[in-house]
């Protein structure tokens, strides 16, 4: 096993355990007063209201999944990234290289200006906004 | 001969291209008045952007892209031979650009009323692209990403009426089985790159034939013939996939309910070009990658007798399942499902030993039948548009209502059943010699059996429209221009195909010879 | 270093754990995980192959294909969206109005 | 192409000229779109004179007009062979596609039908499809008009689509006839994958390929002339479901249902008459394969008597002339079968003039009776529609076969050819002897029509009254009954025989002499391949004479059987009444014990028991295919539940059977 194993499980070790240990220790020194406001859910100092099963609006799904999507598509940047230094040194033109990307964004933005503007990522439903994708016909 | 201008290579993609821009395109109309949509403005985007496809394609093949060096301009080969452009592939591309081309001008009345107009023309756009990306992929990578990218688009389409309980309950089907398969599939792709180290379709040939015991590529120690139990389980995987693609028994389970369910032109998009880029697939996976032979000796069956058996149970089942049925649409679900099974003859034939004939055969079924079947579910939505009901007792007397229509549809119906003066005939005429030139005799036979029963149900919905009395009185029907337009176009195709078989016939002749020999 | 053996053996259990749910479970969402199960089995082979074989197309492959199961759930999610308002469940085993 | 011949496409393109502008602009056309048909089949005709001049002097003409695509193997083509025998055939359907154009404009016009443009586009398409048909030069092109002649006939016997019967009538005419074709089908494929080739004639045409593969090649594990057997008789499918032979008539007496005029274009010119030449065409093919001529013969000698026994039952003066049409087809099917090519063709021509003939007479009737069909109903038409009764008189005895009209000289030479195999042949002396006692049949229901249907009393008030019918009935009628009475002299070969007369016109045209002729297809190259031989009794002149005195003999019993027991104003309905032999006695219109034994004893038994079969077992078996399929089907569909967790159970099954089934065949469980 090489040493750049060790450092990384070195590493993952004192990640680990430092939290863990930070934890266990202010539990032992804290003092223990327990009481009902501190059993509540924080809420930025709101008292909460309801129980926690109640339904979402969906609009907040749709932008969940906008952002799955749009998230997996940056792993696809990614490998372009880390070549692109290489590749300029290999011979081809900036366009060449750059190219193919900025069709990929293009594509993207294209999609992302779609769902802007029919009402994906409005966060409430308002007057102006048509609802196209949610509304219950 | 046309001189190919000096384009960069990607511009060999043309089709594909054209129609993926088009996408686009219609994205930004959409974006930019998405509430009040310009149905008209969708609808003619999308058809002029598959019309000028189709235009890119057929001066593609004039200009003999695909045609061996000497004679034409030679298969052009993209991304390190990810995508090659040969005969092959702009046949299909022909088939799906005019497909799309059809029912874009079909939906403009059809989704009359609807909202996501923008969504429907662009996720119709976009698989399509896949579709004829699938015509030019040369690598299980890219056979992967296009299948997908014709699938996404087509479960949402089928699911599109959000208020439609079929179409929803279609879309869910459609997209659960698929989601499967698509596992399925990849799991496949896997298990051969497992084997035999690569993903390109000719590398694995390569792999498959060489028995070098080296990697193709890197040249590593690595002997396929160690792998073959991997290699075995793959190719069946990938069968599956390929089965769910184009209905075949034993995933045509999803065909009859989404064909039904889904609006009646995306049930005709789905059932024609859909099915034909699953069968482009099929062919080039199978016949480049996996030589029969050699597979046979490595794996020990012979993967064209499993497709000539999933042929003979596909035409059986669709046809029996057709000749019960009383839904109109449905029965041209399941009788698609049975044209998919004469389609297979041309794979079953592969390692049969027969020439090129079969599987040219099977390509000109497949053009033809995109005309015939488009047709048939195009006059579906055009009584779905009128309102008169689904079952063959609704089409009761439409002959006296809307003539020209009903002979467009007599056109189809026995077009699809392969009377002689129509083109349905020819090209199952040639399946049958050709498969009796392989000496698959008992595939013959199937294909004869099946094609007498098949004439029982469809000369029904003829009788139905023509001699029998109408339930109800349907009252003056409209003649809506799109659909209309449409429905004539694909039954004059259907008529003129016969005829003006050479080029066809050739062009789908030298495409099998292409891709068989390569 | 592991022999290949070995992630073959995982993703193959991936794989029947994925039909396994595909057989059993009748909540649309379970069926999409399953299905999901089944994917990623096939990208740990992918990316054990690529590592065995020594190229990299494998992995690229695999990315492709996380981000392809991406898009198919968003699909999927939108279509057991649908599938709640118009049938109240989203259990996949309650539409059959078209059968037979 | 070169000469006169230039002008031969337009024989077929005349009427399908007529078709398309009938069917498009039909309905602003005087006479409901009539003329158009008219001008173009009198073209087709005239045209088809002289094409026939052009044979008689000597030119033939085999040409390709249009390739439609070629593979490395074959080549598919349209052509046009004109020889002896299609352009005779040319000649009597474009005069027959004529005259019931003309008789169209009685039957259908002046009785205010509606859809009349579409029905003379039907019949425009029809007689296109015939002419095509005939002057095809490949199996695939005759396979490809054959067709459409089957379609052309849905079309028209349905064309009174608002009855119940019509409907099914046509699809069950289309059914069963594209059942056999699809024997057809597979025999087209199958002689092109073995031959590489489709055409009738030429050094490249299957025939002369399969003549010279014969003990030397193979086919699919078959020698070359169990495999010309094979192929022959797959063809033959399609020519028994066209021409109506048995077991696939059943669909021709249900298309009655159709207009009158189009009864008479299937019966004699078009639909039926192509399954007939479509044997005389490719006759050298079946000439290699004595097992496929028996067949035939046997076939249509079978057919022959049982059609005609049924014949004799029936009360619809149409139904009558339907099973006649199937038992004449029968007799040319013998003679093709002992080879007896010019018996045949000569049957096939005559027959095509006095059944239009008939059923336009009939039709005339019809039209005069109000639509009535019961031939108990009508009576004592003789006075007041002469020139119907004359012609159609001329027709009835012709079919009869009585001498001196046309049927006589066909079905004797039929007969005798049939008898003089037959003396050496058993099979074939059978088949000669049910031939010759449908002779005796067919004089009995042809007389017992005439006698019900013009003679006698007026049987009701229609049959009182008769409506009066116009001249295009007329003059089409006395043309044809002209030609009925004429049409014997074309082949009068019992006087070659016998007085050394040169008068066997007909043998020398098909045979070429003197005109016209293509290599390999006249009757003298047929003859030199049939392999049969002939025996005669007291010499070929007493053959001759006594074939004749037989045929002529049990057609004149049967019909003065026929013309007895129907005498009187008012006959009785002795095939309605099973009564016992006494009371039959008692009946004072007997001559004597034999005919009354024969009447009752043998022929009612008989043509029920033959009716019987025909309404229970041949459409039960046809039904029960259908049940099969359907309840296969019901099967099929129970395994789609609809549920899409069992979909994907079943999916995964698949995949698993799969993966088993192609273990197991690749050995990897071992």
């Amino acid at each position: 096993m090489s040493t750049a194993w060790i450092a990384i499980s070195a590493m993952a070790l004192i990640g680990v355990g430092l939290p863990i240990g930070m934890i266990t220790l202010s539990s032992l020194l804290r003092p223990s007063v327990p009481e009902d406001g501190k059993r509540q859910t924080y809420e930025s100092g709101e008292i909460p209201t309801g129980g926690t099963r109640f339904r979402f609006n969906v609009q907040y799904y749709m932008v969940a999944l906008l952002f799955v999507i749009f998230d997996v598509e940056t792993a696809f940047i990614f490998p372009w990234v880390v070549t692109y230094r290489d590749a300029l040194e290999g011979g081809p033109s900036v366009v060449a290289v750059l190219a193919p990307m900025l069709a990929f964004l293009g594509i993207l933005i294209v999609g992302l200006v779609w769902a802007w503007r029919n009402g994906a990522v409005s966060w409430a439903r308002s007057e102006t906004t048509d609802w196209r994708s949610t509304q219950n016909q | 001969m046309i001189e190919p201008v000096q384009l960069p290579d990607a511009a060999a993609l043309g089709p594909a291209l054209v129609l993926g821009l088009t996408a686009l395109v219609v994205f930004v109309f959409d974006s930019a008045r998405p509430h009040e949509p310009d149905r008209g403005l969708l609808a003619g985007t999308t058809a002029a952007g598959s019309l000028l496809a189709l235009g890119v394609g057929v001066w593609y093949m004039i200009a003999g892209v695909g045609v061996p060096e000497p004679d034409g301009a030679g298969v052009i080969s993209l991304f390190d031979g990810q995508l090659v452009v040969d005969q092959l592939a702009l046949f299909f591309m022909l088939v799906t650009a005019i497909v799309t081309a059809l029912v874009a001008i079909a939906s403009y009345d059809y989704m009359d009323g609807h909202a996501h107009q923008g969504e429907y023309y662009s996720l119709v756009l976009l698989a399509a692209t896949g579709m004829a990306t699938m015509a030019a992929a040369n690598s299980l990578v890219t056979v992967f990403l296009a299948l997908e990218l014709a699938s996404l688009p087509s479960y949402a389409l089928v699911a599109i009426l959000k208020d439609n309980r079929g179409s929803v309950e279609a879309g869910l089907k459609y997209f659960l089985l698929g989601a499967l398969s698509s596992a399925i599939f990849v799991y496949g792709i896997s298990l051969v790159y497992g084997a035999t180290g690569v993903l390109q379709l000719d590398l694995v040939a390569e792999a498959i034939t060489g028995e070098t015991g080296q990697h193709v590529l890197t040249g590593n120690a690595h002997d396929v013939a160690g792998h073959d139990g991997l290699l075995g389980v793959g190719i069946v995987l990938l069968l599956v996939g390929i089965a769910f693609k184009t209905a075949s028994v034993p995933l045509h389970f999803w065909a009859p309910e989404a064909y039904e369910g889904a609006p009646a032109p995306i049930a005709a998009f789905l059932s024609s070009a859909s099915k034909a880029a699953g069968f482009v697939i099929a062919i080039r996976v199978f016949t480049t990658a996996f030589p029969v032979e050699a597979t046979a000796g490595l794996v020990g069956f012979d993967w064209s007798v499993a497709f000539a058996v999933l042929a003979v149970a596909t035409m059986t089942i669709g046809n029996f399942a057709a000749a019960v049925q009383e839904n109109v649409k449905r029965m041209l679900a399941y009788s698609s499902v049975g044209h998919a099974g004469y389609a297979l003859i041309g794979l079953a034939g592969v390692g049969a030993g027969a020439n090129e004939l079969v599987l040219g055969a099977a390509l000109m079924h497949l053009f033809v039948y995109a005309f015939m079947n488009t047709g048939a579910f195009l006059f579906v939505a055009l009584a779905e548009y009128w309102g008169v009901g689904r079952t063959f007792a609704d089409y009761n007397g439409l002959g006296r209502r809307a003539p020209i229509a009903c002979v467009a549809l007599t056109v189809f119906m026995f077009s699809l059943a392969g009377i002689p003066p129509l083109g349905g005939f020819l090209s199952k005429y040639l399946l049958f010699w050709g498969s009796l030139q392989a000496g698959m005799l008992f595939v013959a036979g199937a294909l004869v059996v099946n094609s007498a029963l098949s004439l029982y149900y469809y000369s029904r919905l003829v009788k139905a429209v023509w001699f029998e009395e109408p339930v109800t009185d349907h009252g003056s029907l409209a003649q809506p221009v799109g659909l209309y337009a449409a429905l004539i176009a694909a039954a004059v195709m259907t008529v003129v195909v016969l005829p003006g078989f050479g080029p066809i016939a050739d062009s789908a002749l030298d495409a099998a010879t292409a891709v068989l020999t390569s | 270093m592991m022999a290949i053996e070995g992630y073959v053996l995982l993703s193959a259990g991936l794989f029947c754990i994925g039909l396994f749910g595909i057989l059993t479970r009748r909540n649309a969402l379970m069926f999409l995980m399953a299905v999901e199960l089944m994917v990623n089995a096939a990208v740990i082979n992918l990316v054990a192959f690529a590592l065995y074989h020594g190229t990299l197309t494998g992995q690229v492959f695999g990315l492709f294909v996380l981000g392809l199961a991406a898009a198919e759930v968003a699909i999927g999610l939108g279509i057991i969206l649908v599938l709640y308002r118009n049938f109240g469940t989203i259990d996949v085993s309650v539409p059959t109005t078209m059968r037979w | 192409m070169e000469g006169l011949f230039t002008f031969a496409p337009a024989i077929v393109l005349f009427p399908l000229v007529a078709f398309a502008i009938t069917l498009l602009v039909g309905r602003y056309l005087p006479l409901g779109g009539a003329i158009p048909g008219i001008v173009a089949t009198g073209g087709s005709l005239a045209l088809s004179l002289v094409m026939a001049a052009a044979v008689a002097g000597g030119e033939t003409t085999n040409e390709l007009v249009y390739t439609w695509f070629e593979t490395p193997e074959i080549t598919f083509h349209f052509g046009l062979l004109i020889d002896p025998l299609s352009a005779a055939m040319l000649v009597v359907v474009s005069l027959i596609a004529f005259l019931v154009h003309v008789f169209s404009l009685s039957y259908m016009n002046a009785e205010g039908e509606t859809g009349l443009p579409r029905y003379y586009a039907g019949l425009g398409l029809f007689t296109f499809s015939m002419l095509a048909f005939v002057v095809a030069d490949n199996l695939l092109m005759s396979f490809v008009f054959f067709e459409l002649v089957g379609l052309c006939s849905f079309l028209l016997i349905g064309f009174w689509y608002r009855t119940k019967s019509a409907p099914s009538a046509a699809k069950k005419a289309f059914l069963v006839t594209r059942f056999g074709d699809f024997f057809f089908l597979i025999g087209v494929v199958a002689i092109a994958a073995s031959y590489g080739t489709l055409s009738f004639a030429g050094d490249a045409s299957f025939v002369t390929a399969a003549e010279s593969a014969i003990d030397s090649e193979t086919f699919f594990g078959f020698d070359a002339d169990t495999w010309v057997t094979i192929t022959g008789l797959l063809v033959l499918g399609g020519v028994i479901g066209k021409s109506a032979q048995f077991p696939l008539h059943t669909w021709l007496p249900d298309a009655m249902e159709g207009p009158t005029p189009v009864s008479a274009l299937i019966h004699a010119a078009t639909m039926v008459a192509a399954g007939v030449y479509l044997v005389a065409r490719m006759f050298g093919y079946y000439a290699l394969s004595p097992t496929a001529l028996a067949v035939i013969a046997f076939v249509g000698g079978f057919t022959a008597l049982f059609a005609a026994t049924m014949g004799c039952v029936k009360d619809d003066v149409k139904q009558v002339l339907a099973y006649s049409t199937i038992s004449q087809y029968g007799y040319m099917m013998l003679a093709m079968g002992v080879g007896g090519y010019v018996a045949g063709v000569f049957h096939l021509l005559n027959h095509a003039v006095f059944k239009a003939l008939l059923f336009l007479g009939a039709g005339a009737v019809i039209i005069a009776m109000h639509h009535e069909q019961d031939m108990w109903k009508m009576g004592g038409l003789k006075e007041q529609m002469p020139v119907t009764y004359y012609s159609f008189l001329a027709g009835s005895l012709a079919l009869a076969g009585i001498i001196p009209f046309s049927g006589f000289w066909s079905k004797d030479e039929v007969l005798y050819d049939a008898l003089i195999v037959g003396l050496s042949e058993p099979l074939i002396l059978a088949a000669y002897a049910m031939a010759l006692l449908a002779v005796f049949f067919t004089g009995f229901y042809t007389i017992r029509m005439v006698r019900l249907t013009f003679h006698g009393e007026p049987r009701s008030e229609a049959a009182e009254s008769p409506h009066a019918i116009g001249l295009p009935a007329k003059i089409p009628l006395a043309v044809l009954g002209v030609l009925a009475l004429v049409g014997g002299a074309m082949n009068l070969k019992p006087l070659e025989e016998l007085a050394g007369l040169e008068v066997a016109f007909l043998e020398r045209w098909l045979d070429g002499q003197g005109v016209g002729s293509v290599d390999g297809l006249t009757y003298h190259a047929y003859s030199e391949t049939v392999h049969y031989g002939h025996e005669y009794i007291g010499g070929p002149e007493g053959t001759v004479i006594l074939s004749a005195a037989l045929s002529l003999g049990l057609a004149l019993a049967g019909a003065g059987l026929a013309w007895t027991l129907y005498s009187g104003p008012e006959p009785t309905r002795h095939t309605e009444r099973l009564g016992s032999l006494r009371d039959l006695a008692v009946a004072n219109y007997y001559q004597d014990e034999y005919q009354v034994w024969l009447a009752r004893g043998l022929t009612l038994p008989l043509a029920r028991a033959s009716d019987r079969f025909d309404q229970t077992a041949i459409d039960g078996v046809v039904d029960g295919v259908g049940s099969v399929s359907r309840f296969g089907g019901e099967r099929l569909r129970r395994l789609q539940t609809g549920q899409v967790t069992d979909y994907a159970a079943l999916v995964i099954l698949g995949v698993l059977a799969l993966l088993v089934v192609l273990g197991i065949n690749g050995g990897w469980f071992l």
